[in-house]
């Protein structure tokens, strides 16, 4: 029996476990608050996720903006559109039966499409820190995306502004 | 560590996750929990995309384009949720509520 | 081993000591290579983990003790001279204090938030022990996102600021945790920034790098001294770390004034001993990052050849610089919410900005007259 | 190159169990005399009113300012995550590494501008 193998195959199915379950939650939580913290466990999980496809630099920056600036966009949105959390009702609308049965069709169709491909695993080895590559590679091949960037993030502040100020 | 486990294990939390998402998307009342819904899928999107990279690229290092479409999902993520939540937050001054059923006032 | 080497390096031998005597065991005792890689491993992230997580409490538990003489000292008192010489045992029965004081909840709390909130800002505080260099390859994980994953860190504690707010149903606890989180998110902006000229001065994340490139001139050769970018880089590193743990002068989300005492106010006992413990732990983290970013960290003169010297240099710094924080807190008044906001977004981010194109520009004007010299030259 | 990150998974479990043991340790020392006057919500002393018992009792208007800090937040935030791989790009050092950063703060500063311009930087 190979060990890291067995201690590999366990870790990644708690941390699937955890981001799945804390998914279920967001979107089940009646409270939007606590739908709000089970996000941010999903997020985490997510940043484990990408720890064991070592992708070292995307795991951090889920942490950082995810955590640090989504999660916390949306729970400033929370707070200032709360009051109307009615708990007494339902968080669920009418068409939940209908969306639910077309999503796990959906899910089915995927699953076996996934298991009927064959997928490759020609992943070469990483040996060594891969983030200079990938500022070298921000500022030559994708530099147009890069400063395109900039520009969206200007966009959708002013539009932001325009549409939350009073 | 990655070659322990199959890409399969990656995708098919990828497309549960996404799954989840879009039963939020479609089902929730709260406007800001549909958002929540949105970012669901576009984390499982991100999961797919840097599962594809790690497993798919001979040379990992040399070859990010996995890791930068990420980034620029989350880029993407975070525009749309910063937007999103400022018209909820109209919607909410406006009309006083956030209950998407109940934003209707373009259905006729 | 020689005695020279493990006289000057102790931790460091004593650690591959042990390391040594476990392999040797196991593999006498015929276990496969494999298996006693990971026994050995488990063996030494146990003892790693518990030396941290016994200097952590005590570091705080110290830093009480610092802080209440110092500014006791500042206001013409004695501070704490009761127990133990000095009253140096005052932050042990303060721990014993806390332990047997009551937990009052009151009513309407939402349970499990109030109760994970302190949780939740404790821990990050916790894993960032993790990456901090202490001396001379004395770190318990050396990464080369360390930097970075500090700062990742340190930005999870927003959420529990929020907890805390929403879940103590309370109105003072709930606009303590809006300030708090407003301005947690508006000087970190500044705070990394500032994190990042160091980055660029030493082309590394990782501290272990950083570190590195602050050896020269005799082990002097720190960023601080990179005039004019590392004292401005420095500074507003040092506002903006201590407007995000809300410390004096920027401690308005816990005003006692206005607000009672912020996020906390429905929190007794053992809970509020740890928000009070996460906020000791952030000013000490905050200081020790400073030292190894921008004062060499265990850099300094002879750690080439004495390197437990490093350790020294490190807790040096850092306890200099706590002391620098406990000054500020001793003699400063605290600022408006709106002064604070201005001078956040319109002073700090736009300074940090253009610090960074500085740099970067001065870095390449460098290098280019290097290059243009030895073309010359050559 | 994972291994340094097992170490950090111990860590959080570490880190995990760490606030829980004090108050584990001081739920077993410390006393439990729940009073009703003990258990209510802090108010200055005065009586809290109450006009319903959900979560809805508590409950404050907050200003949209905050929201407007947070986007400013999350811009700026985006922005740090690609600062620091073009920190280290060391091998590109070259004027373009300058100017192509310059450029897209340059951008970044004209959204700060914006916002100082039409006073949403103001806490009045």
């Amino acid at each position: 029996m190979n060990i890291p193998s067995v201690v590999a195959q366990l870790v990644f199915f708690l941390v699937a476990l955890l981001t799945l379950i804390s998914g279920f939650l967001t979107v089940t939580f009646r409270n939007v608050f606590h739908a709000g913290l089970a996000l941010v466990g999903t997020f985490f999980g997510v940043a484990a996720l990408y720890l064991m496809l070592e992708a070292e630099f995307l795991a951090v920056v889920q942490v950082l903006i995810y955590i640090g600036a989504i999660a916390v966009l949306i729970l400033f949105a929370i707070m200032l559109t709360r009051g109307l959390m009615q708990s007494e009702t339902s968080n669920i609308n009418k068409q939940w039966a209908w969306a639910a049965l077309a999503i796990a069709v959906l899910f089915l169709g995927m699953f076996l499409i996934i298991l009927q491909v064959p997928w490759v695993h020609s992943g070469g080895a990483i040996y060594r820190d891969i983030v200079p590559f990938l500022g070298t590679q921000l500022l030559t091949t994708y530099l147009l995306p890069f400063e395109v960037v900039s520009v969206l993030l200007l966009a959708a502040l002013v539009g932001a502004f325009i549409i939350a100020r009073e | 560590m990655t070659l322990y486990i199959p890409i399969t294990y990656y995708l098919i939390i990828a497309a549960a996750l996404f799954c989840i998402g879009l039963f939020g998307a479609l089902a929730r009342k709260n406007a800001i929990a549909v958002l929540m819904g949105i970012e669901l899928m576009l984390n499982a999107v991100n999961i797919n995309l840097v599962a594809f990279w790690r497993y798919g690229s001979p040379n990992p290092i040399s070859n990010q384009a996995g890791i930068v479409f990420a980034l620029f999902v989350i880029t993407l993520a975070a525009a749309e949720a910063a937007v999103g939540l400022a018209l909820v937050i109209a919607v909410y001054r406006s009309r006083d509520t956030v209950n998407v059923e109940e934003i209707d006032l373009l259905k006729w | 081993m020689d005695i020279w080497s493990f006289i000057t390096n102790p931790f460091v031998s004593i650690s591959q000591l042990i390391n040594n005597v476990i392999t040797s065991i196991l593999t006498s005792l015929g276990v496969p290579a494999d298996i006693t890689r990971i026994v050995v491993f488990l063996i030494m992230a146990i003892i790693t983990i518990t030396i941290l997580l016994l200097l952590a409490p005590g570091m705080m538990m110290y830093m009480t003790w610092l802080e209440r003489k110092l500014v006791a000292r500042m206001q013409d008192r004695l501070g704490p001279n009761r127990v133990g010489p000095f009253g140096l045992l005052q932050p042990i029965a303060d721990m014993i204090k806390f332990l047997t004081k009551e937990d009052i909840v009151p009513e309407g709390v939402d349970g499990p938030v109030h109760l994970l909130a302190p949780i939740v800002v404790v821990i990050p505080v916790i894993l960032s022990f993790a990456v901090i260099q202490f001396g001379v390859g004395l770190g318990a994980v050396d990464l080369n996102l360390a930097l970075l994953y500090l700062v990742a860190l340190g930005s999870v504690a927003t959420i529990g600021v929020f907890m805390a707010g929403f879940g103590s149903h309370n109105k003072f606890a709930l606009i303590g945790g809006m300030r708090a989180a407003a301005q947690i998110i508006s000087y970190e902006i500044p705070q990394v920034l500032a994190l990042s000229i160091p980055v660029l001065l030493a082309g590394s994340i990782s501290l272990t790098g950083i570190v590195q490139a602050q050896s020269g001139l005799f082990g002097l050769g720190w960023f601080i001294f990179y005039i004019p970018v590392g004292p401005i880089a420095f500074l507003v590193y040092l506002i903006a770390a201590t407007a995000e743990v809300n410390r004096v002068p920027f401690d308005l989300p816990e005003a006692e004034s206005e607000l009672v005492a912020g996020y906390h106010t429905e929190y007794s006992g053992m809970k509020f001993g740890l928000f009070y413990l996460a906020e000791f732990l952030n000013t000490f983290l905050i200081s020790a990052i400073a030292a190894t970013v921008f004062f060499g960290g265990w850099q300094g003169p002879f750690v080439a050849q004495v390197p437990v010297l490093g350790i020294v240099y490190f807790f040096g710094k850092t306890i200099l610089l706590i002391t620098v924080q406990l000054w500020f807190r001793g003699t400063l008044p605290r600022i408006r919410v709106d002064q604070l906001m201005n001078f956040g977004w319109k002073r700090l981010v736009p300074i940090s900005l253009a610090l960074v194109l500085f740099t970067a520009a001065t870095l390449w004007a460098y290098r280019f007259v290097m290059l243009a010299l030895k073309s010359l030259g050559g | 190159m994972l291994e340094r990150y097992a170490l950090i998974g111990l860590f959080a479990f570490a880190a995990i169990t760490f606030p829980i043991l004090p108050l584990v340790l001081a739920f077993l020392f410390r006393p439990k005399k729940p009073t009703r006057l003990k258990q209510s919500t802090y108010e200055c002393g005065i009586e809290i009113q109450n006009e319903a018992p959900e979560a809805q009792a508590i409950w404050v208007q907050f200003r949209v300012q905050y929201y407007i800090y947070a986007i400013l937040f999350v811009v700026f935030d985006i922005e740090v995550v690609f600062v620091y791989p073009w920190a280290v790009a060391t091998n590109q050092m070259t004027f373009f590494w300058v100017v192509e950063m310059a450029i897209f703060m340059l951008i970044l500063v004209g959204a700060l501008a914006y916002a100082w311009r039409k006073n949403l930087l103001e806490w009045v």
